[in-house]
């Protein structure tokens, strides 16, 4: 087993979970109280990633990003970003394909939360700001909780899109998912399992630790 | 001084109830809304608040204006300086009851004024419980002291009071009182006790499906134009009791009981839940002994 | 005892399944047998096959996966070889001419090739690779498809200046007017046998298989392997 | 006829406060508990409902045992034939007001009573709308309403009034007490307001953090012994004013407003908000005019 | 574009999504409500078919009830269900693999109702059935509405599961996923598209009307 690509994998999932959230509070915020008409058409949209196969999300995100395609010229060109066969096009197209992940159980946590605490840290002079990191987002964190669980799972899962848009480049752009599905594939069980478990294990150990502490800090305060 | 002329049609599934109101208040003044359940009390302090929008109208408070629909002006509620109790407390679960208070300072604040609060609003040892383990009351006081740590200029108040025992309400009546002096507030106190109301008002304002009924101070609106120097007085009987061949009557007056001896012939009208009416002639009030 | 179905269902490498769609249409006139083609990796293949699918012919993209179906004991026979795969270097990239001489410039950035690991055209590619004197440099800008199909892609559309895939793709109907190939000498990679198996958990009858293997030998389906660029094996 | 004794420690971050209550009551009465805010109270009524479960002791209603640590019995919330007004009311936000009061319903239960209760708690307009559109007082007439549905054996109030004005207030007293006879209920309230407590219980419980301090009838706990003919009132001064040089007092007693003359040697002992005991000597039954 | 692949898809999808529902609700209950004091590994046991590779899964599904193996003769042999290369193999396969994303959303979404809701409806004598279903079910509804979207759309585009277990067998278990997946890998984009096309249209109508429906309802009673 080689470490490159565990490494890689955690680095991916820690960074897609990380700019997801970032991307994805405001946003679920934002749907939670807009009375914006096209409101369940832009909710359906986040989910439409999600019902094309990973590869053909990844191959659609190739052509869309290719150096041939004006889209991908102008991203290299303007800002050096360069989406396919890179880290940050990994990041990029797994934001993407896990976005509803994030998006949808925060604002099903926002719309549950009584409008009153809104208000009531809004006529203490709070921003909407402040009102959002210490009155909103720790009452919903089970939701948040819910939607850091299956956007980091995911992430460390998926390989369709990121074979795809990534090019399965040692150390670049091989991450475990790639490393343990062509194992499976060169028939090469003993390996496969071996890195099958240690991200199992690994994952288990993340995700348990985030869910004790969540649990223990409920458990304290809560009941 | 805060004045305001407000006007808002409700929104209800089954037809509309439209809200009028307007009114002055002058600094270091307290001014109640009292009115049936529904009326719209709790509307207009949202009004107020900047949390419901009117339609049309103004709210001015010290030369600056808040709210006017005709120049498009709706400062919002953090703009406002208001303190606010809400019916349901609206306290923060996540947060303890000295962390609520505390959120509530303003930058620089010195944070003095939450022990001051701890100690006068006896929370003494509540502060470090989160507020799902408090009961209704001690929930409300939490809401109450946090209210007041701003130092708003506006105080606006839902029923502040409801779910607190005789004792401590007459605490904190005179608390609000107090702080609404020191601070020289403008407060405004939605309260369904009569009591309560003319005791805390310097102003009074009664509405009924959204429309003001009477307006002014509490002496204006509840005072029999007519001289009634006789007291009449209604006495509920709490139980009746004969001792040693002697009957009586327990009866309540004003959170008080007496036991009075009834005439025995006429004992048959009397039972128990019923009311006794006394009229107290020509009060001599030289009886008064302060 | 089951009555023997009439149709056959072949399990085909992905990479076989542009030529084979031919080829069976061909044996499907000829003989009104239906048949099934089921097209996936050969490695996917591999696995089910290993745990009991109910195919009743495989073709592979090379020999070793027929190979440990044979020896574990899933087959009726040992593997043939039907076909020799042959690559060619590839681009869609305007003003790209394709030559390993020019994989070295700063023109080509990204070299697609198959997994070495899991697909027999990518072992040649490397060996290719690595014969040439620059292989070091050209390290760095290797991609890698999980199977030759998304080298395809990959050159196809241009996210790769060029790509080293089969012969049989450049030359499908899909793709045979798109970008510029050239062929690689063969000498510069192990000959890529494919082979062709004939299983025993199968509710084909043995007839219906046989029939199946000797239209593969025949003229006809020989000349449909050539069109598509596969080299036609030795005859034993 | 019920009969608990009841023991549970409560536990709380900082310190624990144990509830040690014993009570009976018989069928058709009424019981009050009373105690500050804190003091344990809806935690009595949850273990009644057996939404608490007690750490000792039992609950026995007519010859029924409902909960009993020695024998462990302990019957379900759903066994128990309880109403419950909640403090937060707990209406159902996915319910119009008429399908809470419906979901209340038993099986087979006539919904003729459904009608029967929006007519009499005055619901009439409000059937069709949805909890979150109702106000505070209204809410709780909604959660009265759907404890009643069930006729219930024993009915449990956490200060199901204190949300509404004084008149509603009133008139939802009269309407217990009317369904609590009418249905020979056993109904244990939670009540802050003293006259409130009086007027409605046949039997009270002081509780003080979480200990029984008075038990018995409202006379036997508050009556003084001693025979007091004399009532002592204090009136609350509003407002001064003087008319063609008299001068008055607009006094407040028992949520009545009285004008009466203030002799003008003693002018300067009254303010505004001060209060004039005045004691009414020898009161002669006979007076009584009802 | 042929017709088989696309209804497979969708009774695939509905199917999973119902059984998804009718094993998550309960599960999502006790979760949220029990003081068992493995809940936390529970929960991340749950989450744990995300990290690895949907074809890496699949394997691991096909090995364990492959007729080779005790566990899958002992299923074929003693109910008669097979769950290799079979649609109820699919059926499996898509409910664990997207269990997470319906038991997470309705577990928080139990959390976050006031207790007084359940406790209020006990004392009306209903059960915890009926009260799970009259007065808890419909109060979570933006959580269920959470949990639906994600395990619908899932389902219709993951193929990584499904080809492996299922084996791509025409009408069988060749969903729509794998036939956009068969039609990229054979370089016939045109009909990649049209199948890419299609399945997120009749998505989108789907996923849009649910939201409609469900953003009605809250717009019409809940402000
Ligand atoms: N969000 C809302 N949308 C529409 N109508 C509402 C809303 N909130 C309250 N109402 C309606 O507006 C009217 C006034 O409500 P409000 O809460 O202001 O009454 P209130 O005087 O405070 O009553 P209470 O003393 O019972 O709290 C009520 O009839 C109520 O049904
Ligand atoms: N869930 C709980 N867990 C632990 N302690 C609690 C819980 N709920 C309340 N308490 C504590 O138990 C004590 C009694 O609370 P309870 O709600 O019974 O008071 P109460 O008499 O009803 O007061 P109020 O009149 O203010 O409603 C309080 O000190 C409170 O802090
Ligand atoms: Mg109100
Ligand atoms: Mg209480």
């Amino acid at each position: 087993m080689e470490w490159g690509p565990i490494i890689l994998t955690f680095r991916l999932a820690f960074l897609t979970t990380l700019i997801l959230m970032l991307i994805s509070i405001p946003l679920a915020y934002w749907l939670s109280r807009t009375k914006f008409k096209l409101k369940p058409i832009l909710e359906t949209l986040i989910s439409m990633p999600l019902v094309l196969p990973p590869t053909v999300i990844g191959f659609y995100l190739l052509v869309a990003f290719s150096p041939n395609n004006s889209l991908g010229t102008f991203l290299r060109e303007s800002i050096g970003l360069q989406l396919v066969f890179s880290f940050s096009g990994l990041v990029f197209a797994s934001v993407i394909y896990s976005l509803p992940f994030m998006v949808h159980p925060i604002q099903a946590g926002f719309a549950n939360l009584p409008a009153s605490l809104t208000e009531s840290a809004y006529v203490m002079g709070k921003s909407q700001w402040t009102t959002l990191r210490k009155v909103l987002l720790p009452n919903i964190r089970s939701s948040l909780l819910t939607g850091i669980v299956l956007s980091f799972a995911h992430t460390i899962g998926e390989f369709g899109v990121v074979l795809m848009i990534g090019g399965n480049i040692p150390n670049k752009t091989r991450v475990a998912s790639i490393a343990v599905y062509d194992e499976v594939e060169a028939l090469n069980y003993a390996a496969a399992n071996q890195y099958s478990l240690f991200l199992f294990i690994v994952s288990f150990a993340i995700l348990l630790a985030v869910y004790f502490i969540n649990g223990n800090v409920l458990n304290k305060f809560w009941k | 001084m805060i004045s305001f002329d407000l006007y808002k049609k409700l929104k209800s599934p089954d037809g509309h109830i439209s809200l009028e109101i307007k009114g002055n208040l002058e600094q270091g003044k307290l001014m109640s809304i009292y009115g049936p359940s529904g009326a719209g009390k709790t509307s207009v302090l949202r009004m107020l608040a900047g949390l419901l929008k009117a339609d049309k109208g103004y709210i001015k408070v010290n030369g600056e204006i808040w709210f006017d629909t005709e120049n498009e002006i709706n400062l919002s509620p953090q703009n406002r300086r208001i303190g606010f109790v809400f019916q349901d407390y609206a306290l923060f679960p996540n947060m303890t009851v000295l962390q609520n208070l505390e959120f509530a300072l303003e930058k620089n604040q010195n944070n003095k004024i939450v022990n001051e609060m701890v100690e006068v609003i006896e929370l003494g040892e509540l502060i470090h419980k989160h507020p799902k383990m408090l009961s209704g009351g001690q929930q409300q006081r939490v809401a109450l002291a946090r209210a007041l740590i701003r130092k708003p200029s506006l105080l606006l108040l839902d029923e502040p009071l409801s779910a607190l025992d005789h004792e401590m309400r007459i605490k904190m009546q005179d608390y609000i009182l107090k702080v609404h002096n020191n601070f020289n507030l403008h407060t405004i106190l939605v309260s369904h006790q009569f009591s309560e109301v003319i005791k805390m008002s310097d102003q009074l304002i009664m509405i009924n499906e959204g429309k003001v009924s009477k307006q002014g101070n509490a002496s204006s609106i509840f005072i029999p134009k007519e001289l009634a120097s006789d007291l009449q007085l209604d006495l509920r009987i709490v139980e009746l009791m004969s001792i040693e061949g002697v009957k009586y009557a327990v009866v309540l007056l004003e959170n008080q009981l007496y036991k009075i001896k009834i005439d025995p012939e006429s004992q048959n009208k009397y039972v128990k839940g019923g009311l006794i009416r006394i009229a107290v002639k020509d009060i001599s009030i030289k009886d008064n002994q302060i | 005892q089951r009555t023997p179905k009439v149709t056959l269902t072949i399990a085909a490498a992905a990479n076989v399944q542009y030529a084979l769609s031919e080829l069976v249409q061909q044996f499907e006139q000829q003989t009104k047998i239906k048949c099934n083609i089921i097209s996936s990796s050969s490695g996917k293949l591999t696995a089910q096959i290993n745990e009991g699918a109910a195919y009743d012919i495989f073709f592979s993209a090379d020999m070793k996966y027929p190979e440990f179906i044979f020896s574990e004991g899933l087959a009726d026979q040992k593997p043939t070889v039907y076909a020799l795969g042959s690559l060619v270097l590839w681009s869609t990239k305007e003003g790209i001419e394709p030559s390993l001489s020019l994989l070295g410039s700063d023109q080509i950035k990204h070299i697609a090739l198959a997994n070495p690991m899991t697909a027999p055209y990518g072992k040649a590619a490397e060996q290719i690779l690595q014969s040439l004197i620059n292989y070091e440099e050209l390290k760095g800008k290797l991609v890698y498809g999980e199977s030759i199909a998304q080298v395809n892609q990959f050159v196809n559309s241009g996210a790769a200046e060029i790509g080293i895939t089969a012969k049989s793709v450049v030359l499908s109907p899909q793709l045979k007017n798109i970008g510029k190939w050239i062929s690689i000498d063969d000498n510069l990679y192990d000959s890529i046998e494919q082979g062709m198996i004939s299983l025993k958990n199968s509710t084909a009858s043995d007839e219906l298989k046989l029939q199946f293997f000797d239209f593969m030998g025949s003229e006809k389906a020989k000349a449909i392997l050539s069109d598509y660029g596969y080299k036609l094996p030795k005859s034993e």
